[in-house]
C-alpha cells in the first residue's frame, strides 16, 4: 500500500561509510529483497526505513509524506527480526496485542486483529503459549503475527528465515509468498541467501560495499547479471569463470580453445581483458573430444535430481557442470565440455557484464 | 495529666524474660536483674511518670556520642565515671547540683571516692551508684594445700613482691598449679588497673599534670617487672582471655583470680554449691600492698548522668526523682558485689551482713578515680593496658613499653 | 556498544533513567566523601564544627607508628586472605560444578556462612579459637595436644581473623567460578579428551585459561572487601595484641569513635580510599596488560 | 554440562579423593555452626563449667525462650524486616532504573558518569560515615525507617550488576517494542524489566542479606529502643562481659540473628548462580 | 584406514532409550555419513565411537580390536566438533600441536605435522592467530587440521559446517571432499542436512527414531527409499505423496485419476492403503488435458537454473513439480501434470517403500 522512496541516502558509522548516497523506489505492494553479502549495509538501510538508525544525509519518503524525522512507531512500518525479538515473558496473544495496546486501540478491536492474524498463521491454538514454549518455525509466525496485526504500510524483514532448519525455511518461504499474494502490502526483506531472492522477490536490489550493484527481477538478476560480483553471487553453484580474449566473432580461452557466444562481441574493445562466465546448467557434458574442450571429471556431487560434476579443463581451470540426477559419470572420467553460446556472458576489467541481446 | 516522658539508656544487659516485671528488688540478682527490677519498682511507684528503657550494647558510647551528635540524646545515661570528662567537657551533660538538691539528695552522702569521680570544674555530673575496683579471689581450697593459710583460717597474702613470687612458687609445688589466674589474651583493663593501684599506693602520681602521663618511672617499672616475673616463671595461666580466665578458676586453674568486683556474689554462689573446685573455698581481697606504701585503690564507678538537652521542668523533676530513687536504694544496687556509692550504704549492718563484704569493705574509704580533668580515659586507660601487656609477654622491652605509652597517651591528649 | 536507537529522542530525558540513582549516589556518597576530605583538614569533634589544620592530621598519620602497622597489617591481611578466598573458592568450584544433589547440597553448604552477620560469625569464631573452653581446645584436648592461643599470640591473631574471615567469604567466589564454569563450552573439554590431556593439563591448559577474567574480577571484588577489614578484627581481637591484628579502618574508627578525633580519622578514610583504588586498577592494568591479545 | 567429568568413563581413584577432600572442608565448614547450635541448647551454668558437656544431655530451650522473652524481639524483627525490605525494593528500583539507562540510553555524560560510579565500589563506608551522619542530623533522618534504608540506596554494585545484566538482553527487543509504539518507559517497565527478573533477585538477596546483617550504620542512626534492629537490638541485650554470664543464651541469640538470612538464602539459592552468572563472564 | 565395527550398541539416558541395539559396519577409508532429523540419536553414536560417551551394551572394534573401554585419547581416533571447539586462549598452532605434546611426540615433528597441515588447510599465514580472530570458515580449517596433524585412524565429524554461512558451506564441502581424496582415512560425518550427505558420502545411514533406516550410496538412498520416511527426509524439494489405492496395473488417486506405476503392483497386498511418492523432478508440466491429472499453479518458485512449480491436482493435493529456469508458468495457470512411471514409489502402511525393479 506504500510507495517508499530513498533519496540519496547516506550513512556513517564513525569514519566508516556504510552507505554511500544510494537512491531506491520500492513500488507499492512490491515484495522488494535486498540480497547481499554480509556487511554490505543491507540491515543498515532496512534499519534506516524503520527509523531505527538515523540517516546522515538524504531523504525517505512513504507515499511521498516524508518520514526521516519521525520515530519508529510513527512511520507505519512494522519489522520482522531475525532473531524473532519476541517478548519471552508475554503469551503470544499479548505479545501480538502489545502495540495496539500501546496506541490505545480498543479491545474489541484487538481481539479481531488478533484473531485473524493467528487464523491466517494457524496459531490459534498457540495463542496462550510463551515464546519459550514454541518452536523455531512457530516464533517466527508469530513474530509476522505481530507485524500483521498492526496493519502496516509496510513490512521490514531482516533475514527472518536464517535462523530455521532447512526444512522449515522451505516452508517458510512459501507462507511468506502466501501471506503477500493475501495481505498486499509492500514488502521489503533481507537477506543473504539467494534462494529465498529469486523465490520470494517482485525485484530484487543486489548490494554490495555500500552500493547497489543491480535492482531487477529475480530472472533479470540471474540471467543478465549487471556485473560480475553479481554473476557470482546469484546462483548455486556460482558461475564459471574463465578468462578469455576476444577473437573476431569468438572468446579464446587461455590454452588457445576458441567458444562461440552470443554476446555482440563486434561492440565491445577488443584490446581489453575479459573474463568469461558461465553457469553450471549451461554447460553440457559429453564424450570426450565432442565438445568445445576437454576436461577431467574430479568430483561429483549428487543432489538426487541433479548431479554437479567439477572438471577440470585444459587451461586448468576447474569448472562445475550440471548433469542428470542418475549420470554415471564418475570422478577420473575424461569428458567434454560445450558452451551454449546463449547462455555465456562476458565481463570487462570493470566487472559490467555483457549479455546475448535481449531474446524477444 | 498526661505523665511525663523520660527517657532511660542504660547497659547492663536486657533481661526481660527473667526480671521483665519483678518490682520486688530484694529477689533480683545480679546487674541485670538489680537495675530492671529497680526501674520498675520506681514506674510502679510513679504513675505520673513515664519511663522509657533504652537498652544498648556494653559500653554504648559510640551509641551515646552518635545521640549526642544528633541532638536526640536521652535522658538519662549510664556512664563511667571515668567518661564523664569526655562529654562533660564538651559541654553535652547538664550539671545536676540543682536537680539533686531539688530532689533532695545531698552529695555529702556520697563516698569520697564517687563523689570525686562525678564532680567536675567543682560541679555535680553524674549521680554516683558504686565503686568497682580490682580484687584478689582466692581458691582457698588450693591455699589450704599449699599451706598458705593462716591459723584464723584467713589466707597467707604476701607482703612485698619477693614474698609474692616465694608464696607463689611454694603454691605451685604443692598444688601443681599457677598461683595466678589472669586474663591475659586481649586483655587491657586488669593490666592498667594493676598499675593504677600499685602506683596510687606508692604515691607515684602520674597524672599530676592531667594532660601528660608520666610512666617511665621507677615505680611503674617495678611494677610491670613483678608481673613479668610472675610470667615469665609460669606462676598464672597464660593464654586464657576474660571469659576463659573466669570459668578456669571456677574450674580449678590456680589459686588467685585477678578480677573485679563485679564477680563476688558468682563466686560466693558458686562456693556453696557441691562439687566444684571453690566448694567451701571462696575467700575475696584487696590487692595486697606488696610494694608498701599506703592503702589507695584505683577505681572507676558507675553514675546516672543527665544529658544536655530543652526539658521542661517537669521531666527536670521527674528525672530528679529517679535520681533520689536511685540514691535512695543504693544498697540494692550493692548487692551486685559493688562497692555502694552511699557512705550510709556501706556504713549499714545490712551491706556489712553480706558474704565478703566485710574483707574488701576497706577499699570503699580509699578508693581513688583517675583526676577528673584527664580526658579520653577509655582510650587513655586501653593504650596503658595494650603497652603493659606487651612488656608482661615479653613482647617489647618493659622500658621501650612505659615509653611508647607515654607518647602514644601524650600524643592523644595533645590533640 | 549501545547506539542511539533513534536521533529525534530527547536525550537529557534518557537521562532520567539514571537520575534517581546518581541524585541517593551525589546526596550518599559522593557529598559524604567530599565531606570527608574537608573533615580530613580540620581538627574536629563529633559535636561541632572543627577549625582548618591544612596537611597537619596527614603529617601525623604518617609519623604515626601505629597507623603504619595498621597499613602493613591490612596489606598482610589482604595477601593472606584474598589469594586463599580466591584458590580456595576456585577449587571448591571445580568440584561442585556438577549435576548431582550432591554437589548442591554441598554449594549450599558453602555458601551457608556467607548470609550470617559479622556479629555471629565473630561470635562463632571466638568461640572456636578461644582456649579451654572452645571447639579447638576440646578437639586438641582429644588428641592431647597443647592449647594453641591464637587470638591472643602477636603472630597467631591475624592469621587466625582470616581464617574467620576466608571461612566467612568464600561462597562469593565459589558462586562466581561456579557462574563461569557454565559457561565455559563442554564441547571443548571433550576436544582436550580426545587430545589426550589428563586431568591436570585439562585443568592448566583448557579450564583456567578460560576463566581468567573471573578469576581477576574476584581478586579485585576481595581485595576492595578485605581492605576494609573491620568487625573481625574488631569483635575477635580489638586489634591486638600489641596492635598485631588492627587493621586500618578499626585505626580510624578507634580516632573518630573513641577519641572524638573526627579529623584525623577522616584523614585516614582517605587514605584507605587512595589505597584501595589504586590495588584496583593496578590489578586491573596488570592483567589487562597480559591479557590484550585475546 | 559438567567439564570435569566428561569423558571419563566411571569414577576414578582421583575422583573419590576429590569427594572426600570435599566432605572434609564441608564438614569444617558446618562444625562451627553445629558447635554454636549445640551451645545454644545448652544451660549457662552448665557451660560455665565446661562446654564440653554439649556432647550430652541435658538440653534446654531456656535460652531460646530467654530471647523472645525479651519483648522487643518482634519489634526489632519487624524492623528489621521493613528496613531490609525497604532497601530490598529501592535498590531494586534504582539499579533496575539505572542499570537500564546506562546500557541502553545515549544521554550526555553517560560513559563518565558510569566510571565515576564504579570508582564508588571503592570507597570504604568509613570513609563517609561520619559526614552522612550529620547531614542525616539535619535533616532529622535518625531513629526513622528512611535513616535506616537511605544509605543502603547508593549501591554502585547494584548499578553495575543490572548494567551487565540489561546489556546481555538483545537490542532487537527494544527496538521491536520501538515499533510498537512503546515509550521508553513502557519498553523498560513492560519488556524489559520482566527479563531480569534472575538478576533481581541476586541483586535482591545480597541487598536482603546486607541490610538484614548491617550493624555499623543502624547502631549509630536507630539509638531509640523502638527503632532497633534485629542485630542492634540483640547486641543490647548482651551484658558487659557477657560471655561468661550468658554463653548459652549469647548462641541462641547467634542463631536467632542468623537463621532468617538462612532461610532467605536457602528459598532463592537456585536463582544465585544463574545470575551470578549474567556478570561473572564478562 | 580403519574399519570401525558397532555390535548391537545400546545407550539410554536414565530412563530414555537413544540408541536400541543398533550395528553398523563402517569400511576402511570409507566416507561413511549419518543423516537424520534432530535428537534422532547421531551425535550420541559418534560420540560413543570417540569414547566421550559410554555405551550401556554391545562392541565397539576397531579393525577388529574391541576399544568401548579405552578413553577417548587412546581410540586414535580424531573428531571435529560443529561449534569448532577450539581452545580460545590458544594460538592456531598451540591448538594444533596440543594434542601432539600430551602424548609427547618431539617438537620437530609437531612443527612438520602442523606445518603441512596448515599448508592443506591454507592456514599458514594464520598459525600465529587466536581463534577469536578468525572468521568462522578459518575457525572450522583449525579444528580440522587439529584433527588432521594427530593422524588418526578415523576422522569423526559432528556438523562441522552447520555454523558456517551458504557460500562458505558450500565450498568447504567440496574442500572436506578433496581432503578426504588426499588424506585417505575413515570418515564418520554427522550431518541433518541432506546435500551435505548427499555430496560428501560414500554411503549415508539414515536414521531416525533410535533406528536406522536404510543404509546405502546417496543414489540408493535418492532413488530407492527403503521407507516412506527416507524418502521425505531426502530430497529438496521433498517427494510429493498421494494416498493411492492399487487397481490392477495402475494406481488410483483419491479424485479418480489412475496413474501407471513401474512398480510391481501384482506383488503387493492389493487390501491395504497406500502412498505413491513421486519426486518434484519426475512429474513433468503440460498443457491442462494432456497429462496424467489436471491441476491449477499457486506458486512459482524460480530457482534460476529450475523453476518449482506448486500446483494443486484434482484431490486438493499440493504438489511441487521441476520446470526449467527459463520457464514461463506463472500462478494460476491451468496445467496438466505426468508421472513418470518408473520414478514413482509405493509405501505401504508399515512405511516400506516399493520401487520399479531395478534398472540393469
Ligand atoms: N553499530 C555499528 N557501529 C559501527 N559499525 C556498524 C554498526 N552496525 C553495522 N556496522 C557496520 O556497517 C556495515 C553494514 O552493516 P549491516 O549490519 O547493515 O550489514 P548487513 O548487510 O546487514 O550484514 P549481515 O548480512 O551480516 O547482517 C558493516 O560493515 C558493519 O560492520
Ligand atoms: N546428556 C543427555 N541427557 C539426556 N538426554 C540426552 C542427552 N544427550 C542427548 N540426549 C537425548 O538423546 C537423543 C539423541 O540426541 P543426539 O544429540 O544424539 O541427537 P542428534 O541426532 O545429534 O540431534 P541434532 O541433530 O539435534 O544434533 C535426543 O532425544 C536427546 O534429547
Ligand atoms: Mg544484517
Ligand atoms: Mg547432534
Amino acid at each position: 500500500m506504500a510507495l517508499i522512496e530513498l533519496i540519496n541516502i547516506s550513512k556513517q558509522y564513525g569514519a566508516v561509510q556504510v552507505i554511500d548516497n544510494l537512491s531506491l523506489t520500492i513500488n507499492s505492494n512490491e515484495f522488494m529483497v535486498f540480497l547481499g553479502p554480509s556487511g554490505c549495509g543491507k540491515s543498515t538501510l532496512l534499519r534506516m526505513i524503520a527509523g531505527l538508525e538515523s540517516i546522515d544525509g538524504g531523504e525517505i519518503r512513504i507515499d511521498g509524506k516524508r518520514i526521516d524525522h519521525l520515530p519508529p512507531g510513527e512511520r507505519g512500518i512494522a519489522m520482522v527480526f531475525q532473531h524473532y525479538a519476541l517478548y519471552p515473558h508475554m503469551s503470544v496473544r499479548d505479545n501480538m496485542a502489545f502495540g495496539l495496546r500501546n496506541i490505545g486501540i480498543d479491545e474489541a478491536e484487538i481481539t479481531r486483529r488478533v484473531t485473524e492474524a493467528a487464523e491466517i498463521l494457524v496459531l490459534d491454538t498457540l495463542l496462550d503459549r510463551k515464546p519459550g514454549q514454541l518452536s523455531g518455525g512457530q516464533r517466527q509466525r508469530v513474530a509476522i503475527g505481530r507485524a500483521i496485526v498492526k496493519e502496516p504500510q509496510a513490512f521490514l524483514f531482516d533475514e527472518p528465515l536464517s535462523n530455521l532448519d532447512a526444512a522449515l525455511r522451505v516452508r517458510t518461504r512459501v507462507e511468506l509468498a502466501q501471506l503477500h499474494n493475501r495481505v498486499k502490502s509492500t514488502m521489503v526483506f533481507v537477506t543473504h541467501d539467494q534462494i529465498e531472492a529469486m523465490t520470494l522477490a517482485h525485484r530484487i536490489v543486489v548490494m554490495n560495499n555500500r552500493r547497489i550493484e543491480q535492482v531487477g527481477t529475480p530472472m533479470e538478476i540471474y540471467a543478465r547479471p549487471a556485473t560480475r560480483f553479481v554473476a557470482e553471487f546469484v546462483g548455486s553453484p556460482a558461475m564459471n569463470f574463465l578468462p578469455v580474449k576476444l577473437d573476431h566473432d569468438f572468446v579464446r580461452l587461455t590454452d588457445g580453445t576458441t567458444v562461440h557466444t552470443s554476446v555482440p562481441i563486434k561492440e565491445l574493445a577488443p584490446a581489453s581483458d575479459y573474463t568469461m562466465g558461465v553457469r553450471a546448467e549451461a554447460i553440457s557434458i559429453g564424450e570426450a573430444g565432442t565438445g568445445d574442450t576437454d576436461a577431467v571429471v574430479e568430483v561429483v556431487e549428487r543432489l538426487g535430481d541433479r548431479t554437479l560434476v567439477y572438471a577440470r579443463i585444459a587451461d586448468n581451470s576447474l569448472l562445475v557442470a550440471e548433469a542428470k540426477g542418475d549420470s554415471p559419470l564418475a570422478a577420473g572420467a575424461a569428458v567434454a565440455l560445450t558452451f551454449d553460446g546463449r547462455r555465456t556472458h562476458l565481463f570487462d576489467a570493470t566487472g559490467r557484464g555483457h549479455h546475448a541481446a535481449e531474446a524477444a | 495529666g498526661d505523665p511525663v516522658e523520660v527517657t532511660v539508656q542504660r547497659f547492663f544487659g536486657a533481661c526481660d524474660a527473667d526480671w521483665g516485671t519483678n518490682t520486688d528488688v530484694s529477689k533480683a540478682v545480679g546487674e541485670c536483674g538489680i537495675i530492671t527490677s529497680q526501674i520498675n519498682k520506681f514506674v510502679a511507684d510513679n504513675p505520673d511518670i513515664k519511663i522509657n528503657v533504652n537498652t544498648v550494647e556494653w559500653p554504648g558510647y559510640d551509641q551515646l556520642t552518635a545521640q549526642l551528635a544528633s541532638g536526640e540524646p536521652p535522658d538519662v545515661v549510664t556512664i563511667h565515671e571515668s567518661v564523664l570528662s569526655d562529654y562533660q567537657s564538651k559541654g553535652l551533660l547538664e550539671p545536676l547540683d540543682a536537680v539533686l538538691k531539688a530532689a533532695g539528695v545531698d552529695s555529702s552522702t556520697f563516698t569520697a571516692a564517687g563523689r570525686e569521680g562525678v564532680t567536675k570544674e567543682g560541679q555535680i555530673f553524674g549521680l554516683p551508684i558504686d565503686s568497682h575496683t580490682m580484687l584478689w579471689h582466692i581458691n582457698m581450697n588450693y591455699f589450704r594445700k599449699a599451706g598458705l593459710v593462716n591459723d584464723d583460717g584467713t589466707p597467707v597474702l604476701p607482703k612485698t613482691a619477693d614474698e609474692l613470687l616465694a608464696q607463689a612458687k611454694q603454691f605451685k609445688e604443692k598444688t601443681g598449679k599457677p598461683y595466678l589466674v589472669q586474663s591475659m589474651a586481649n586483655e587491657k583493663g586488669a593490666f592498667y588497673r594493676a598499675l593504677y593501684i600499685y602506683l596510687t599506693q606508692m604515691k607515684s602520681d602520674f597524672f599530676a599534670d592531667p594532660t601528660h602521663v608520666k610512666l617511665n618511672t621507677p615505680e611503674a617499672k617495678k611494677i610491670v617487672q613483678l608481673f613479668k616475673d610472675i610470667y615469665d616463671q609460669d606462676l598464672t595461666t597464660k593464654d586464657q582471655d576474660y571469659a576463659a580466665s573466669l570459668s578456669g578458676f571456677t574450674k580449678g586453674d590456680g589459686g588467685v583470680l585477678l578480677n573485679g568486683t563485679w564477680v563476688v556474689g558468682d563466686f560466693d554462689a558458686l562456693s556453696k554449691e557441691a562439687d566444684n573446685a571453690l566448694t567451701n573455698g571462696y575467700a575475696v581481697y584487696p590487692y595486697p600492698p606488696v610494694f608498701g606504701g599506703e592503702p589507695a585503690y584505683w577505681s572507676d564507678g558507675h553514675s546516672w548522668a543527665m544529658t544536655k538537652k530543652d526539658r521542661t521542668p517537669e521531666q527536670v523533676a521527674a528525672i530528679g526523682k529517679f535520681l533520689k530513687f536511685m540514691a535512695d536504694h543504693n544498697f540494692d544496687w550493692a548487692r551486685t558485689g559493688h562497692l555502694p556509692a552511699q557512705q550510709a550504704v556501706i556504713d549499714s549492718a545490712e551491706f556489712k551482713a553480706l558474704p565478703h563484704r566485710a574483707t574488701i569493705l576497706s577499699i570503699a574509704n580509699v578508693a581513688k578515680p583517675l583526676p577528673a580533668q584527664v580526658r579520653h580515659q577509655f582510650a587513655v586507660n586501653d593504650i596503658i593496658g595494650e603497652e603493659i601487656a606487651s612488656a608482661i609477654t615479653g613482647q617489647k622491652e618493659i622500658d621501650a613499653a612505659l615509653t611508647d605509652a607515654e607518647t602514644r597517651v601524650n600524643d592523644l591528649l595533645a590533640n | 556498544m549501545t547506539q542511539p536507537i533513534h536521533m529525534n529522542e530527547s536525550r537529557l530525558r534518557n537521562g532520567l533513567f539514571v537520575a534517581p540513582f546518581l541524585l541517593v549516589f551525589v546526596c550518599l556518597l559522593v557529598i559524604p566523601l567530599f565531606w570527608g576530605f574537608w573533615l580530613g583538614l580540620t581538627k574536629a569533634d563529633l559535636f561541632g564544627p572543627g577549625k582548618f589544620v591544612g596537611l597537619a592530621n596527614y603529617t601525623r598519620l604518617f609519623n604515626d607508628r601505629i597507623f603504619r602497622g595498621a597499613v602493613l597489617n591490612t596489606l598482610y591481611f589482604v595477601v593472606l586472605t584474598v589469594p586463599v578466598l580466591a584458590v580456595f573458592g576456585l577449587a571448591l568450584a571445580l568440584a561442585l560444578n556438577r549435576k548431582t544433589r550432591f554437589a548442591s547440597v554441598m554449594r549450599a553448604v558453602f555458601f551457608a556462612s556467607s548470609v550470617l552477620s559479622v556479629t555471629v560469625v565473630t561470635l562463632i569464631w571466638r568461640i572456636v579459637f578461644i582456649p579451654d573452653i572452645g571447639l579447638l581446645s576440646n578437639i586438641f584436648g582429644w588428641f592431647g595436644l597443647p592449647q594453641v592461643t591464637f587470638l591472643s599470640n602477636a603472630r597467631l591473631a591475624l592469621p587466625a581473623v582470616a581464617i574467620a574471615t576466608v571461612w566467612w567469604g568464600v561462597g562469593l567466589p565459589m558462586m562466581l567460578f561456579l557462574a563461569a564454569l557454565q559457561q565455559v563450552p563442554g564441547e571443548i573439554y571433550e576436544a582436550a579428551a580426545l587430545d589426550n590431556a589428563g586431568r591436570w593439563k585439562t585443568l592448566w591448559r583448557i579450564t583456567l585459561p578460560s576463566i581468567r577474567r573471573t578469576f581477576l574480577l574476584v581478586l579485585i571484588i576481595q581485595s576492595v572487601l578485605q581492605f576494609q577489614v573491620f568487625g573481625q578484627a574488631q569483635l575477635m581481637t580489638q586489634g591486638g595484641p600489641n596492635n598485631a591484628s588492627r587493621p586500618i579502618v578499626l585505626y580510624i574508627y578507634d580516632v573518630a569513635f573513641t577519641r572524638f578525633d573526627v579529623g584525623m580519622g577522616a584523614a585516614t578514610s582517605q587514605v584507605l580510599f587512595a589505597i584501595i583504588l589504586m590495588a584496583g586498577m593496578l590489578q586491573y592494568f596488570l592483567s589487562n596488560r597480559r591479557g590484550e591479545n585475546r | 554440562m559438567s567439564g570435569t567429568s566428561s569423558g571419563i568413563v566411571g569414577k576414578s581413584f582421583g575422583d573419590r579423593i576429590i569427594l572426600l577432600a570435599v566432605v572434609a572442608a564441608g564438614l569444617i565448614m558446618v562444625l562451627p555452626i553445629l558447635w554454636v547450635v549445640g551451645l545454644s541448647f545448652k544451660l549457662n551454668a552448665e557451660l560455665k563449667l565446661d562446654t564440653n558437656s554439649v556432647f550430652h544431655v541435658p538440653y534446654t530451650i531456656k535460652n531460646y525462650a530467654d530471647v523472645f522473652g525479651g519483648s522487643n524481639v518482634f519489634r526489632w524483627f519487624l524492623n528489621s524486616l521493613i528496613v531490609s525490605s525497604g532497601m530490598t525494593l529501592g535498590v531494586l528500583i534504582l539499579s533496575s532504573l539505572a542499570g537500564y539507562g546506562f546500557a541502553r540510553l545515549r544521554f550526555p555524560g553517560r560513559d563518565i558518569l558510569f566510571v565515576i560510579v564504579l570508582f564508588g565500589l571503592a570507597v570504604p563506608e568509613q570513609a563517609v560515615i561520619v559526614a552522612r551522619h550529620q547531614i542525616f542530623s539535619m535533616f532529622r533522618l535518625h531513629n526513622t525507617y528512611p535513616g535506616l534504608i537511605l544509605p543502603g540506596l547508593a549501591a554502585p554494585f547494584g548499578v553495575f550488576l543490572m548494567t551487565q545484566y540489561f546489556r546481555e538482553i538483545p537490542k532487537e527487543l527494544d527496538e521491536a517494542a520501538l515499533l510498537d509504539n512503546a515509550s521508553r518507559f513502557r519498553i523498560f517497565w513492560k519488556v524489559l524489566l520482566p527479563l531480569t527478573i534472575p538478576a533481581q533477585a541476586t541483586l535482591g538477596v545480597f541487598t536482603f542479606l546486607g541490610a538484614w546483617n548491617d550493624y555499623l550504620w543502624p547502631l549509630i542512626s536507630a539509638t531509640k529502643k523502638d527503632m532497633y534492629t534485629i542485630t542492634t537490638g540483640i547486641a543490647s541485650m548482651q551484658m558487659n562481659f557477657a560471655q561468661t554470664e550468658g554463653l548459652g543464651f549469647l548462641m541462641a541469640q547467634a542463631v536467632f540473628a542468623g537463621l532468617p538470612t538462612l532461610a532467605v538464602y536457602l528459598f532463592f539459592q537456585k536463582y544465585i548462580v544463574t545470575a551470578v552468572s549474567g556478570y561473572a563472564v564478562r
